[in-house]
Formats: structure tokens, sequence, C-alpha cells
């Protein structure tokens, strides 16, 4: 409609975003990636593949997360009730000698029915709401954990060893978890990816941004948190059947609230709406207690709390937003020597962190 | 005497520059407008008045250098900005958002007087004065920002599209208040307009703004007289 | 009937502790439009200085009003030098950080006066009185009382005064709030420096019933937020009203619904929200918010 | 390599030392809650025994039984009272440590429970009642320290057997295994004792801000004995305060960890209770009768200096912990090779040893099957100050 | 293909205000009709009982001659039905390809275990209608904004880029919610080209509130205007114009006599 040519040396393909869409990188990489997964339970110590295979339990429940929450903009603070769930179904059935494939599926199906339903009813709300419902589940899923002793070995918890590495495949023990951890996160790792492209994409983001608009879009704001819940589900219940492939232990601790509370920290800092961001979160979740602990354990919590808002005071976007913002740093600082951009308040610098300026956008409550 | 005075401005979000120099001065009690094709620089124009967008190059209100002020100092010079848009605190009431408009005054008969004013001026805001403003029309939000624009008493006001989704009478009313406003109280005016039938009833002069840039500048009879303002802007 | 009545004043008393918090919660979400989860923290915080400077023979009435000074300031600086870089961002983040930020003032609090339970000093007297067969300490009802007391002066700054009108007005939209000239930045301290002035009065009520900790209030935060949903983020009296219900019911819950017990009786409060949430989306009291098309 | 259960440790060479032990030193492991909601208890747990043993090297270390004089090292790790995080922490030591001691927890020390036994790694003189740890069948490598949660209730149902009166018990219990073990115990005590009646029986969640409503539930009930099998120090004073403002005035149980005379009795005002019980093996430095008591004395000043914990502890774990250092001392001296299974079997054979800080009638003995450390409880009474021994109810 | 629109009786309340009395009207297939009156006349929140987003407290509304009222928007946005807002609402992070692409949305097939194992028949339509979408922004001048965030672009641009996100979805009935407001003049009559286009190749019947009186006179074959609530008539837009009661209650005075 308008003649106005947009400035014409501010095209938004950065010089690292034009060489990351170059053919051969974009076969070469995942191929890479492949690669690296392959070989990485050989090379390790025993206790860096035994918090690798951690980091990619915390990674997938992470992930799911990510779907309703990140991607779909729904607050959940259950999410560690799946996995909490997954690792029960588990246990309970290793300590039944099914099948484990079986088992696997149930661990899947069990956690996401029950997202279903809770979805079905949570979903009618939205905001905080959705978000107190939600917390409920950690809460009520302790004392329940506790009630249904039968099936879950009451505060005593339930133990599952099902990973011995086959015989013959001359793999230990760390080495065999690893590879099945890489393998069942890596599918669900790459099936996400793909529903988050596309299609899926494109709705529950603008689920996330614009109910009304979704709605006239043929997008049924209702019907996509319902999925995107139940997927979340279904994702803490494959990180559940994982905790109890590497940590083989579950009690209701396991899903206390406290802990869904650090997921939903692991997301944003790992970077909300992002794949990378899943994994990275994953990892910080795993390794900064570990580095808390190594430096004094006396102090974690309080390293802890550090270490977490010295992350986003940074990189607010979240660690996978790392690249960005030093691509727009380094930009910066060229437009800062041109004659164009002369400082001015730190109040009125937009484009500054992710708070790009809107000043027209009114802030919705928000948990 | 000039009240407003803009010199080589340049403004830019993050690395994209989009004001490349524009020059532009409001008289004491005047009315200066803007025009331009969408996208031409003239919200950021006025932004960079308000101190909502990073900004180089002069900006000097009654004396004072307002550039790098923040909105609120900004407000507080006496520059009232009605964005573009919906410029209204949404979960606020109606007559909430006319007080917030007036915090900065302290005379509480004035302020009686012109919410009495406003509400004469647009008798739906009067019939919704308890609403949240949110819950009001396109049409109606428009009229509080302008509102909460007169409510603060300025001397300076920047209004952006003020007739943006207005009835054509009530938009008529709009700019015989400003009018009014200019008249009576002495307020200075600088107005981003597409409707620049309406506008020319109000400035004296206006700049038309290419890519961030002042392509003509001249008094409204001149400019009215121009064969591609009357294509571009005015019809007919 | 006796033990009825007395279940519901034990719930009511229980139902300040959430109330206190609560209160604490709606003062920033108003004045911010965050939820703030470190707001327990810092009332415990705040309790430290307080229950520090009584160990010095400082009076505790004394004691409590220099922990309120010192709160408005670590509230003020939070938002200014911590809070100020997320306002304008992603709220998730922001919910985060002050995640982070209750985790580091537990840290902290661990770190200087460590895990043990210290007995903080009531500033009611301990005694008991009794009517109707129905025994009510003392603290409990300058604690309601207080929390009504506080909750009143809240609601009347939000609705009658220039300064909650202002404060609201930039949690909803700071730059439009700016262009009124109302000081953006200032009002964000001041919005925080209240709540945590909040958070003082609300942790020297409870610390002496729940012994200090630095998680002397984890626990009750789910409570507060349930709270402070239920009742409908923007009311004072609206929150108040939700923690005294969910005390209340919860334990009427536990006691007379067998099925229950005193081991689900936390599902309670959550089955009352969601309900009341299908009905009125808004809360109890809360205004409804028009999201217009 | 082979997919065993081993891990990667694989067996070393009969008699070669085992990982975390040289000649001049030997590194013990804890994990343990350090933050959140258990972590006063859980500092209590390092701190004693990091203060044992700093006082012990102090004196130039512990004669083991090869000959060779070590320096003991603390590793403590952070666990939150989170399985997961505790599984992780062992993971991260079971290379470096000699033996993993001394952790508070039943679920954080059940989540590694299986993996010490794969990687043979003793998970020793740990601070649970969980009777698991003690089953040497089901658990070779680990052994519990405290009296397991059975026992403790068992002390005062017996005591309560004595009684010739009719009495009308109260139960409040926490809601998992360590209120379970409690009220197990009490009931197998008094089963057949015709006099004694339950009448009310109700649960809290540690995670409860109060227990108001149960204490009025109870005190309806009318009894005159209250089993109140509570882990949790705020909960338990305002459950002193609650039940006398509803002037509801029985005798109490305490369990052995809730029962500090200073941190829990002054301020719940237990003053106002015809009798207030509980059990324990050992001497509360708070209580006058201990207070010239040379193991005491030792004891807080050690406390002080190679423990870092300056104030007198709310929590009876310090003690405990402190005792879990000189038991894992004898063990040391009569370990005749720098390895795991030597350890485990000196430990084992430990009979009738009277820890410091141990009261009289109890004593550390390791060698029967299914019980702890230390099984032997005494019931006590609390004297306005500190405890008295009883022996029968009155 | 052009739908039909019929209004019967349609009210709408909120609280004790009236916001719609019983408002009749009939769209034709192929029509472009146009809806006016003063401002909180009810004109968006016809739309909204029309899209499913409001729903009228008593009346039908028949697309076709099914009665839809009550019917959830996503629905009728599957049945053909598209809009655009009073307000652009755009995804402002995302680009502005991938904001008109989310008009697609009912276009692509597949369920969401297809669309995660990246079926060939998936990825094939997302690239076909990417295309179509580049196609039409190209055809609307945005061509060359495909690429940017949508928050790089104007208040003005983001009209253009909200009707190319509605065009998407190939509707049968489209409500344009004042698309010429905040254009300047050169710019409407581009609108009204590209409006009259949609009737001619695409067979789209289009209802358009409107304030700019000249887009209304210039496009419409019929106008109800509204005031208060209700319909005070309806007729052409000239008829409108000369109408003395829209005048009094809309056009105003003043204006009427410029015009003239
Ligand atoms: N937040 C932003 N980030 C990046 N670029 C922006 C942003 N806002 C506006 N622009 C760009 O700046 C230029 C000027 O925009 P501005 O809003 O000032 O135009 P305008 O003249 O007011 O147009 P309209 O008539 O459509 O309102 C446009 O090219 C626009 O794309
Ligand atoms: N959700 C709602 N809650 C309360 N009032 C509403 C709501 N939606 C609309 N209204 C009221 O209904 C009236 C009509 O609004 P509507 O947006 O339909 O007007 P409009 O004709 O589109 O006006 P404009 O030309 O200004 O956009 C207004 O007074 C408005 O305040
Ligand atoms: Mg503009
Ligand atoms: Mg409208």
């Amino acid at each position: 409609m308008a003649r106005v040519m947009t400035a014409p040396a501010s095209s938004p393909s950065s010089p690292s975003s034009s060489w990351r869409r170059r053919p051969w990188v974009r076969w070469a990489t995942p191929l890479l990636i492949v690669a690296v997964l392959a070989v990485l339970p050989l090379v390790g110590t025993e206790f860096q593949n035994e918090t690798l295979a951690r980091i990619g339990v915390f990674a997938v429940a992470v992930l799911g997360l990510n779907v309703v929450m990140g991607y779909t903009g729904q607050v959940s603070l259950g999410q560690i009730f799946f996995l909490g769930f997954g690792a029960y179904v588990t246990a309970y059935g290793v300590s039944q000698d099914w099948n484990i494939v079986l088992v696997f599926v149930l661990a899947c199906l069990l956690p996401a029915a029950a997202g279903l339903l809770v979805a079905l009813a949570a979903a009618r709300l939205g905001g905080l709401a959705i978000a107190m419902v939600t917390i409920a589940l950690p809460i009520v899923g302790v004392p329940l954990a506790k009630r249904l002793n039968e099936y879950t070995g009451g505060s005593q918890g339930l133990s599952a060893r099902f990973a011995e590495s086959p015989e013959g495949s001359g793999l230990y023990d760390d080495q065999w978890t690893l590879y099945l951890v890489i393998a069942i996160g890596g599918v669900v790792f790459l099936l996400t990816h793909f529903l988050v492209r596309g299609k899926y994409g494109r709705a529950f983001a603008i689920v996330k941004g614009n109910e009304n608009v979704a709605a006239s879009m043929g997008i049924s704001p209702y019907r996509y948190k319902v999925l995107a819940f139940t997927i979340a589900s279904a994702i803490g219940g494959v990180s559940g059947f994982l905790y109890m492939l590497v940590i083989q232990y579950t009690s209701p601790e396991t899903m206390s609230f406290g802990h869904s509370i650090e997921l939903l920290a692991a997301m944003v800092i790992g970077g909300a709406a992002s794949i990378v961001g899943s994994l990275l979160g994953g990892a910080f979740y795993v390794l900064v207690p570990q580095l808390t602990n190594q430096v004094d354990a006396s102090l974690t919590a309080l390293l802890q709390g550090a270490i977490l808002l010295v992350v986003l005071f940074v990189l607010p976007g979240g660690l996978a937003s790392l690249p960005r913002a030093l691509t727009r740093g380094r930009r910066r600082l060229r437009a800062g020597r041109g004659p164009a951009a002369p400082p001015t308040t730190p109040s009125s610098t937009p484009g500054s962190g992710t708070a790009a300026e809107q000043p027209e956008t009114e802030r919705q409550g928000h948990a | 005497m000039t009240l407003l005075e803009l010199e080589d401005v340049t403004a830019s979000y993050g690395p994209v520059q989009v004001l490349d120099g524009v020059t532009l001065s409001v008289p004491e009690n005047g009315a200066v407008g803007i025009l331009g094709a969408n996208g031409a620089g003239k919200t950021t124009t006025l932004r960079a008045i308000s101190g909502t967008v990073r900004a180089g190059g002069r900006i000097v209100f009654d004396g004072k250098d307002i550039r790098g002020m923040r909105p609120d100092q900004v407000a507080a010079q006496g520059i009232a900005h009605v964005p573009e848009g919906r410029g209204t605190l949404g979960d606020l009431t109606v007559r909430e958002n006319l007080m917030v408009g007036a915090y900065l005054r302290k005379d509480r008969k004035g302020i009686d007087e012109d919410v009495d004013y406003c509400l004469d001026l647009f008798p739906n805001l009067r019939e919704r004065i308890t609403s949240n403003a949110s819950a009001l029309s396109g049409g109606e939000q428009q009229m509080l920002a302008v509102s909460r624009g007169i409510m603060s008493k300025p001397r300076l006001m920047l209004l952006d599209e003020a007739s943006l989704g207005l009835a054509p009478s009530t938009a008529k009313n709009v700019y015989d208040a400003i009018r009014r406003l200019r008249v009576e109280s002495g307020i200075a005016m600088l107005v981003v307009e597409q409707n620049a039938n309406l506008a020319f009833t109000l400035v004296d002069t206006a700049t038309v703004l290419e890519t961030g840039r002042n392509a003509l500048t001249g008094s409204s009879a001149e400019l009215k007289g121009m064969d591609e303002i009357r294509r571009a802007y005015l019809g007919g | 009937m006796g033990e009825f009545v007395q279940l519901v004043v034990d719930g009511l008393s229980t139902g300040s502790v959430y109330a206190a918090i609560a209160l604490a919660i709606v003062l920033v979400h108003s004045a911010t439009g965050l939820v703030n989860f470190a707001q327990g923290g810092m009332a415990v915080l705040a309790a430290y200085v307080a229950w520090v400077l009584t160990n010095q023979s400082v009076p505790l009435v004394v004691a409590v009003l220099a922990s309120i000074v010192f709160s408005f300031v670590l509230g003020a600086v939070v938002e200014r030098y911590l809070m100020r870089r997320f306002e304008r961002g992603d709220p998730d983040t922001a919910v985060v950080v002050t995640i982070g930020l209750l985790t580091l003032i537990t840290g902290i609090a661990g770190w200087l006066w460590s895990y043990n339970n210290q007995q903080f000093p009531s500033l009611f007297p301990l005694d008991t009185v009794s009517f109707l067969g129905v025994s009510i300490s003392i603290r409990s009802i300058g604690t309601t009382l207080s929390i009504v007391a506080v909750m009143i002066v809240l609601q009347l700054l939000f609705v009658r005064t220039k300064l909650g009108l202002a404060l609201r007005a930039v949690a909803i939209n700071p730059q439009s709030a700016a262009f009124s000239g109302l000081p953006v930045e200032r009002l964000l301290m001041v919005g925080w420096g209240l709540a945590a002035v909040l958070g003082a009065v609300a942790g020297a009520l409870v610390a002496p019933q729940l012994t200090l900790t630095p998680g002397m209030l984890d626990n009750a935060l789910v409570y507060a937020l349930a709270a402070v949903i239920l009742g409908g983020l923007t009311s004072p009296v609206g929150v108040v009203i939700a923690a005294w219900m969910i005390g209340v019911l919860e334990n009427l819950a536990a006691v007379y619904v067998p099925f229950i017990g005193h081991d689900l009786k936390i599902a309670v409060p959550f089955i009352l929200l969601f309900v009341v949430l299908v009905v009125r989306p808004q809360g109890l009291f809360g205004r409804k918010t028009v999201v217009r098309v | 390599g082979g997919g065993n259960d081993a891990g990667r440790g694989g067996d070393a060479a009969e008699g070669a030392p085992s990982p975390g032990i040289t000649d001049t030193s030997v590194t013990l492991g804890i994990t343990t809650p350090l933050s959140g909601a258990t972590a006063g208890p859980g500092t209590c747990t390092v701190a004693g025994v990091t203060a044992y043993m700093g006082m012990k090297n102090a004196e130039g270390g512990i004669e083991f039984g090869d000959g060779k004089t070590r320096t003991v090292e603390i590793e403590a790790l952070d666990d939150t009272y989170d399985p997961q995080q505790a599984k992780a922490n062992y993971d991260q030591l079971k290379d470096d440590v000699f033996a993993m001691t001394a952790g508070l927890g039943t679920p954080t020390n059940r989540a590694w429970l299986d993996a010490a036994i794969a990687d043979e790694v003793p998970q020793v003189l740990i601070m649970t009642g969980d009777p698991i740890f003690s089953e040497t069948e089901q658990s070779p490598w680990q052994l519990g320290f405290v009296p397991i949660y059975q026992n403790e209730g068992e002390a005062f149902g017996e005591l309560l057997a004595t009684s010739t009166e009719e009495h009308k018990v109260a139960i409040l219990a926490q809601n998992d295994d360590y209120g379970e073990g409690y009220v197990e115990g009490f009931k197998s005590a008094i089963e057949g004792s015709d006099n004694i009646e339950i009448v009310d029986e109700l649960t809290y969640e540690a995670t409860d801000t109060s227990v108001d409503a149960q204490l009025t539930e109870l005190a309806n009930s009318e009894a005159d004995i209250f089993f109140n099998a509570m882990s949790v120090t705020p909960l338990m004073i305002s459950a002193l305060q609650k039940a006398q403002q509803l002037g509801w005035t029985p005798s109490w149980f305490l369990p052995s960890n809730t029962s500090s005379p200073t941190a829990i009795l002054e301020p719940g005002g237990a003053a106002a209770y015809p009798g207030i019980y509980s059990v324990s093996f050992s001497k509360a430095p708070q209580s006058p009768a201990f207070a010239e008591d040379e193991d005491v004395q030792t004891y807080l000043s050690a406390l002080k200096d190679y423990g870092n914990y300056p104030d007198p502890p709310a929590f009876p774990h310090c003690q405990w912990s402190w005792m879990v250092g000189a038991t894992l001392e004898q063990a040391f001296q009569n370990m005749e090779e720098p390895t795991r299974d030597s350890f485990m079997e000196a430990l084992r054979s430990i009979e009738g040893y009277e820890a410091p800080l141990m009261l009289p009638d109890t004593s550390v003995s390791t060698g029967e099957d299914g019980q702890p450390a230390v099984s032997t409880v005494v019931v006590q009474k609390f004297n306005g100050r500190g405890y008295d021994t009883v022996e029968t109810f009155e | 293909m052009a739908a039909e629109l019929t209004l019967q009786d349609v009210s709408l309340q909120f609280g004790g205000i009236k916001v719609l009395q019983d408002v009749s009207f009939a769209v034709e297939p192929g029509q472009i009709f146009g809806l006016v009156g003063p401002n909180g006349a009810g004109k968006t929140s016809l739309f909204n009982c029309i899209s499913g987003h409001y729903k009228p407290t008593a009346g039908t509304v028949r697309i076709d001659g099914t009665e839809v009222q009550g019917a959830r928007p996503a629905t009728l946005a599957k049945h053909g039905l598209a809009r655009t807002f009073q307000h652009p609402a755009l995804q402002l992070h995302e680009t502005v390809l991938e904001n008109v692409l989310l008009g697609a949305h009912t276009r692509l097939p597949g369920g969401a275990l297809e669309w995660a194992v990246r079926l060939p028949r998936t990825w094939r339509a997302e690239k076909a209608l990417r295309a179509e979408a580049l196609e039409l922004l190209e055809r609307n001048d945005l061509g060359w904004a495909a690429h940017l965030p949508a928050d790089e672009l104007s208040h003005g641009l983001h009209k253009g880029v909200e009707l190319c996100r509605a065009l998407l979805m190939k509707p049968r009935l489209l409500l344009l919610d004042e698309p010429a407001a905040g254009l300047p003049h050169a710019e409407v009559e581009t609108l009204i080209a590209t409006v009259r286009r949609l009737r001619t190749d695409d067979d789209i019947t289009v209802v358009i509130v409107e304030h700019h009186m000249g887009l209304i006179a210039a496009l419409t074959d019929r106008v109800v205007v509204l005031d208060h609530g209700a319909k005070l008539m309806e007729g052409t837009a000239a008829e409108a114009q000369s109408d003395p009661r829209v005048i009094e209650a809309y056009i105003g005075k003043d204006a009427a006599d410029d015009a003239a």
C-alpha cells in the first residue's frame, strides 16, 4: 500500500541468519548433532553421563511446559505433577513386570489423559486463573500419592531399575541409560520442533497473543489450549518415564510444588517458546544446584537465587537469546559509532532487552 | 515566539532509523500540521518530542532542550501527547481516565469544570462515565484519549490522528473544540492527521513528511493549492 | 455446635495469615501488574530485621517500625535496580525474577540467621478470651483486626486517593500514564515500597505464630495466591474475605467431610477457586476486565 | 566393560584401598537438606559430625585399625529434601568418598539405596527411622542411626501400659512414614491393655501452616493423653499453645526430634500440662541437669569451633550427628583394611558402645538385624526446665 | 460462492446497556454492504454478533439461511466468514508473512500428529500457501514488508496486513471494520479498487463499517445506518447522505453542507 521503502540497511537478515540459511548448513547441522549425540555417551565419565541423562529428563519436562506456556501462553504450574504421574506409572508397571514398551505407552497416555481432563475444565479459564488451577495439581498430588499407597508405596515411594544395558552390548549402564534418554528425548524434541513450526505453531502463538483473533481465524482457543495442555502432559509423562529410568526412584516429594516453580524458572531461563531453550532450561535445572553445591553447599539457595537473577538480568530473553543478544550488541556498537544514534536516557531506549517498545499495549495480569 | 523547535531530528527503533532530519517549529499559540503517507514517520516525530523514542538532533521547548527527557518529564513541561490508537487506560473507568489526565493539576475547581467540558463535548462519555475504558467503542476511546489531553491543560498538544475512527460530525466537533481551546486557552497544537480536509480547518502551516524527512513545508493556503497535495491528501 | 464455631474461628485466624500476604500481593499487582512471589520472602526479611533489633533490646514496636522503614527502602531499591529491567518485557520473565528473588532472600536469611527457628515476640498478649464456649487468643483477634485495618487503608488508597489512582494507571500502561505526566519510575518504586511495608506488617503479625525461619511463609504463599485470585486481583476487601473463606472452609471440610480429611483439605480452596472462576472469571469481588475485539 | 550392576567401578583387587581413603585421610560424604523447609535439622546433621571430626583432626586424627592415623574430611552437599537431587549428589560423591553418612530424610536416602548397594558404597548411620535401612538382607550396605520410628512410639506405649488407670488417647500424626511408624509402634505396645482406648486419630501434612483445626477436633475427644507424632517445630509450638487455649490439658507425648526444652516447650508454654513425655537417647544440652556435663561442654564448644554452628541448636540432630561421628570413630578404630568391606564389618560389630552425649541405659549396638545403630530409648518427662528419665507413667 | 447474510431483530445488551435493538437487514450474495452510524452506535458490536464474538441477547443471524447466532467464531470462520478488527490486532513479534499465513489455518490439512511427524502433505500445503500469501502481499503493495516483524510497520500499514490475513482465508463473507481509518486519501482510492476487485474476482460478500463517507459512497450497493443500537434507515449511500435524520445524527449539518 504505502510507497515508503523500509530503511534499506536494516533488512532483517543479519549476517548470522543468512549464514544459517545456506543449504549445506541446513543439512550438515542435524547430521552433526546426531553424530555428536551418538558418540557422547561413549566419551564421558560415568558421572558426566549421569548428569547428561538427568539434563535430558528435565529438558523434556521443560519442553512440555514450553508447549503449553511458552508457545501457547497458558501459565501452568502443574507440569511436575505429570512428571510425577509418569514416574509412578512407570514404577508401578515395572514392579508388576509389565512389558516395558507397554509401560512407556502408559506413562505417556495416562498423564495425557489426566492432562486432557484437567484441561477440559481449566482451559475455560485464562491468565492467572489457569495458573491457580494448575498449581493445585502438585499440591493435591502429594497427599493423594500418599493416600494411594497401594499403588505408590505411600511416602516411602517406589524404586524401579529396568535399564540394565543389554547383554553383549558392551555398554556400561550409565552409557546405555544415556542412549535411551537421548533416543526417547530426541524423538520428543524432534516431534515438538516440527509441531511448533507451521500450522500448529502459529495457532498456539495466536492463542497466546489474542484469543479473539485466533477465533476469527478458525482457531478455537479452547480446543487449542486443551490440545497444548494435553501434549504438555504427555511430554511430562515421557519425562516421568525418563525420570524413573535415570533416578530409579520416586516418592511424593518428586512432585512437590516447589519443583513446578523451578521448572517454570528453568523454562524462562532457557528461553520461553524455544526448543533450544528447553534444552538449556533442563541443563540449568540440573547444573546449577550441582554448581552451587560445589561452591558452598550451605549457601545453595543464596547462590541459586543470585545466578538466576544475574542470568535474567543479562539475558531477559533467556539463555537461548544469547546469539541474538550478541548480534544486537554488535549492531548497536556499529550503530553507536554512526552519527545517527546519540545516547539518550536509558528509559527511552526502545529495543533494549526484550522490551521492544509497545506504547499501546496494555499489560495483562499474568503469573 | 517559537514554542517548540525541532531541528534535524533523527530517531530510530533499534537499528532501524526512521527519522532522518525532521525540522519544524510551532509558534506560541500556533497550530502546525504534519502530513504524510503511512510509515512516513509522523507518529515517530511526535514520539521523539514526547520522549518515547530515542532521538537525535535538537528539540527545544520554550527555550529548554527537552531531547532525552523521560515522557513524564516532557509532560511536566506542559506537553500533552494524545497517542494514536487506543490511548486510554483500559482498566480504569472513564472518570478515572480523565482524573489521570489531570494528574499534574492542582486546581480542583478547574478540574471539575474541565471534566464537565469534556463530557459536554462528548456526550457518549457522559453516558459511560463509570464504564471501564476498555469497554468503549473505538470512537469513544478516541474521544477519551483526546479528553485526557484536554484535561491536562497543556501549553502544547500533540495530537496523533485525533479524528481516527470518529464519525464525521464528531470529528468536526473535536476540531471545533480544539480550535476553541487554542483561541480561548492559548494552547498550541501539533497535529498529525490523515483527514487533511479537517486538519486544514485548524492549522496555519503544515509540513509533509516523506521517509522521515520534510518533503514540503508551507502555509495551509499554499499547500491546499498544490496539486500533489490535493491528490494525495484532500481528494478531488 | 461448639466445635463448629470453634473451627470457624480457627479458620478465620489462619485465614488472616493468608490475607496478610495476599494484601501485599494485591498491592504490588495493582501498582505494577506483576504477581510477586518474593512477597513472603521480603516479609520474612523484615521480620528478621525487627527480631535482630529486639535482641538488641529495642522495644518491639520500635523495632517493627524500623523494619517497616527498612522494607520501604528495600522495596524501592528492588524495583529500581532489579525489577525495572523487566517491567516492560514478558510478564512471565518478571514473575520468574521474583521467584529468583525469593530464593535469594531466603538464602540470605539462612546465611545470616541460620535455619534455626527463632522466637519472635508477639505484638499482642498470648491470653485467651472465651465466649459462647469458643476460645480465641487475643493474638488472633489482634492479627485479624490489624488485617482488617490494613485492608481498609488499602481500599481507600486505591479508590479514594490520587496516589492510588496514579499507581493503578502506571500498572495498566506506563507509557500512556507518562503522557499525563505521571512520574512512572517514582510511582513504581513507591508501589513496591508500599507493598514491602505491607509485607513487613504481615511478617510482624504472623511471625510469632509461625516462628521465624527463612522459609516461614513459603507454605502460606500458595494459599495467599489462591485468595488473591479467588477474591479478585484488584479488590483488597475481596481477597481478605477470600482468605477467610479458604481458612474456614478448609477446616470445615477436613472435619465434616470424611473423604477429604485433613490430608486432602488443601484441595478445598482450589475446588472453590475453580467453581467460582468458572462462574465469575474475575473472582468474587474483582472488577471485570473487558477485552474488546 | 560389562553390562553389570556395579556401574563402572568394577571390583578392585582384594584388599586394595577403596576410593576416598589414603594413608593420611579419609573422606566422608553427606547429602542432606541444607536449604528449604527441612534445612534446620538438615544443617544440624552436617554440623555435629563435622564438629566431631574437626575436633579429632585438631588432635591429629583418628588411628585406624590398620595402624595408620588419618584425618577425616567431610563433603556435604545440599539436596533440599529432593530425592532426585539426593541421587545426583550421591552420584557426584560416590567415587570420591569412602562412605556416605549422616544424611537426613527417608525419600532422599531411599532414592539412592539401590544404587549404593549396586556400587557397594556404605550408606551408614543415616538419620531416618525407616526400618528398611536396618534390614541387613535388603540393605547390605546400609545402617540407620536413629531408632526406627516404631521404637519410639513403642517406648511410649510401653510406658503407658504400666499405668493402671483408664486412659483415653488422642493421636495426631504426620501423614508419612514418620507419623505412621510412630503410631504403629505405639499401637503395638498398648495392644491388649484394656484400660487404654484410642478415641481419635488425625493426620496433618508437613506443609500445613496450622493444625488448629485438628487440635479443636481432638480437644473434643476429651482425651487425657495426646500422642502427637509431629516433626515440624513451629507446628509443635503452636499445637502446645492451641491446646491450652482450648482448655484441653492432657499429658503429651512428643517425638525425640521435636521436644527441645528451649526451642519448643518453653515458647509452647508446656508448663501448663500435667506431663510432657518424650523419648530420647541423648542428653539435652539445654537441660540444666547437664549444664555441667563434660560431654555437653565439649560438644557445644566443638560445635562452635569446628561445626560452624555458633547458636545452641534447636534440633537434636546436632547431637545425634555428633554421636554419628563418635560411632564412626569406633568403626575406624576396628577396621583392619582401608576398604569399604572392612569398614562395614567393623561398623557392624559395635556392641554396647556408649557414645558421648548418650543417656544412661542407651547405647550404640549395630549387631542386631532389623535395628538401627541406636535402638534403645528411654522415656523422659519434662520437669519444667529439662527432662528426667521415668520408669512408670504417673 | 458468495454468502448471503440475514439479520432478524438482533438485540444485544450488556448489563443495563442496550447496545443493539432489533436490528434487521439482509445482505445479498455478492453485495458490498455499508454499515454506518455515530460512535458507539453498535456497528462493531453488530459485527461481533455476526462473527460469533458476541452472542446476541435476542434475534437471529443467518448465513446462507443457517442460523448462526451463538455459534463460536472459530466455527464460523471455518465456514467462510472472515473479518478485520477496528483496532488492528497482529502478532507484533512475528513477521508480516507469518501474520498473513495465520489466515491459512483452516485451509491447511492435517492434525497435530501429522504436523509433528512432518507428513509430506503438510509441508507441501504449507509451502503452497506461503507462496500464495506472498503473492497476496505483493498484490497489496506489502511484498517488501513480508519478512519484517509486524511491529516495525506503522499503524496504517497494519490495516493492510490485516486485510491480507483475512483474504488468505478465502472467505465467502468478509466483514471490514473501518478499513480506511488512518489511511491518507490516495490510499483510500487504492482500497476502494481492492474491495471492488474482491467482488468481481473472488466473489465475496463484503460488509463494511466505515466513517469515511467517500468510500461508502463509492463502494457500497446499500447501507444501513445505525443510531443508538437501532436501525435508523436503510437505502443507498446517496439516500443516506441526504436523509435529514442521518445528517442530524451522524454526518453533521456543516459537513453535509461542505459536501454539497
Ligand atoms: N516499534 C517499531 N520498530 C521498528 N520500526 C518501527 C516501529 N514503529 C514504527 N516503525 C517504522 O518507522 C517508520 C515510521 O513509522 P511511524 O509510525 O512514525 O509512521 P506514521 O507516519 O505515523 O504512519 P501511519 O500513518 O501509518 O501512522 C515506519 O517505516 C515504520 O515501519
Ligand atoms: N463488551 C462490552 N461491554 C460493555 N459495553 C460494551 C461492550 N461492547 C460494546 N459495548 C458498548 O456498546 C456500545 C457500542 O459499541 P460499538 O463498538 O459497537 O460501537 P461502534 O458503532 O463500533 O462505534 P465506533 O464507531 O466508535 O467504533 C458502546 O457504547 C460500547 O461501550
Ligand atoms: Mg502514525
Ligand atoms: Mg466500532
